[in-house]
């Protein structure tokens, strides 16, 4: 591999990884503000889709331009891009997974509310 | 100037903004008023720490711990989906 | 040579976070919380482990201590109560 | 390479090992409730782990990269093995709290078991209730 190809990939990657730096503090300063659980739960999805899946893409693609890491780096960057595949489906299933649990359940308090749409859909049942 | 000296220079200077998210992560997993709060952070928590770790291994140049962020990430997804059928229906089995 | 520094910070500073966890693992009331608390404990490990240079460990015990040990004290909380009296 | 620095954090991770170890014992000495005895066991044998873990480590000598104990090289020569020698931790170790982690875990759910079963029998998992109960059966059996 050339030269300028290895720096094209390593500079791509440094800039999909600083997008990741900035959601990632947006997505912690958030999950620190906000008011209840059903708006930290856009915090989550900031922090796991855009603090981690593109970080990891751009990880692997600073790994398959680094040519010092030796020919093990091939392993490296199929192992990121894995990585990030899973994280990116299971994040999203997770995070669905537990809203409704939990609103089912009540088991968080559900006070600085705009609107309840689930709620006026099943019978306009108050909580 | 050097490839491998640019991107540890990188790196390392990367890190204090990650050092500074996963602080306030933790603030947030300690004080939740309720359970699914810290559940939430944790998730987030490990999320982030997939993405460090990997980064982490390039400044090492060891290419073969690359699998544990896989690992962290399916089973703190798997801590998750307990937490939910706990809090919705139950027995797990079910 | 930065490297020396950086990990070793990184190990005092996750030694420093399981502290913290397991402190408030022990004088948790409710049970469920204490759980949520050795799950933290248990990543600060892997974060140690990892930096350790031991990446067989990381392996086993992320699915260990983050996956297996939540799912027993769960079912075992679910059936004999959650709050300590 | 600031060699005070690397010492004191050094010492840091050490004393956490120690309170780790110190609290968790207390709990699972001290607290009534079977399921935190439980839980302070599982932290008790983690830190212990730690510790055997930490007997392996070599610090970092200026101008070489630690390596994981792995050799990841086809046809290694006679140079390669003292490369990796030099680099590398110790392995030992890390083989044998890979053994101790899954044993853990075996013990674990032993413990869930019986503290299940003693639910069931008692109907309660605080240990100051179930010897008092203890003592009344034994009693109750005598008479």
């Amino acid at each position: 591999m050339s030269s300028l190809v290895s720096w094209i990939l390593v500079g791509v990657g440094q800039a999909l990884v600083i997008i990741g730096i900035f959601c990632d503090l947006a997505a912690s300063i958030m999950m620190l503000r906000l008011p209840n659980f059903f708006a930290r739960l856009h915090a989550l999805t900031v922090g796991s889709v855009g603090g981690a899946f593109i970080p990891l893409i751009g990880a692997a693609l600073i790994a398959a331009g680094c040519d010092f890491l030796g020919p093990y780096r091939w392993f490296m960057a199929g192992g990121a891009v894995v990585t990030a595949i899973i994280e990116y489906v299971l994040a999203g299933a997770g995070t669905h997974a537990i809203a409704r649990a939990v609103y089912r359940a009540k088991a968080a308090p559900l006070k600085p509310i705009v609107a309840d749409k689930l709620a006026e859909d099943r019978g306009g049942e108050e909580r | 100037m050097n490839l491998a000296t640019w991107v540890t220079d990188f790196i390392v200077f990367s890190m204090p903004f990650y050092f500074a998210a996963f602080a306030l992560y933790i603030a947030r997993a300690i004080k939740g008023p309720t359970v699914p709060d810290m559940v939430l952070a944790v998730d987030a928590l490990s999320y982030d720490l997939a993405a460090f770790l990997v980064l982490l291994g390039i400044l090492f140049r060891a290419p073969i711990m690359i699998p544990c962020a896989i690992v962290l990430v399916l089973w703190v997804y798997a801590l998750d989906i307990y937490m939910a059928k706990y809090f919705e229906a139950g027995e797990i089995g079910e | 040579m930065m490297a020396v520094d950086i990990v070793m910070g990184l190990l005092a500073a996750s030694a420093l976070i399981s502290v913290i966890a397991t402190v408030l693992a022990v004088q948790a009331r409710d049970l469920l919380k204490a759980v949520i608390f050795s799950a933290l404990q248990s990543v600060a490990y892997t974060l140690m482990y990892f930096m350790l240079m031991a990446p067989d460990i990381v392996l086993v015990y992320a699915a260990v201590a983050v996956g297996i040990y939540p799912l027993i004290l769960i079912l075992l909380i679910k059936k004999v109560g959650r709050y300590e009296v | 390479m600031d060699t005070e620095f690397v010492r004191v954090a050094y010492m840091i991770v050490v004393l956490s090992m120690y309170v780790n170890i110190g609290v968790s014992l207390y709990a699972a000495l001290a607290k009534p409730n079977l399921v935190k005895k439980i839980i302070a066991l599982t932290i008790l044998g983690d830190s212990v782990n730690t510790f055997i873990i930490l007997v392996g480590y070599r610090f970092w000598r200026p101008g070489v990269f630690l390596q994981p104990p792995v050799l990841t090289n086809l046809r290694p020569t006679s140079e390669v093995i003292r490369q990796f020698l030099e680099k590398a931790v110790d392995p030992i170790p890390q083989a044998l709290v890979l053994t101790a982690i899954v044993i853990n875990l075996a013990v674990t759910v032993f413990l869930a078991t019986v503290a299940l079963h003693m639910y069931r029998h008692f109907g309660t998992v605080n240990m100051d209730v179930v010897g008092r109960l203890k003592r009344y059966e034994v009693r109750k059996e005598m008479a």
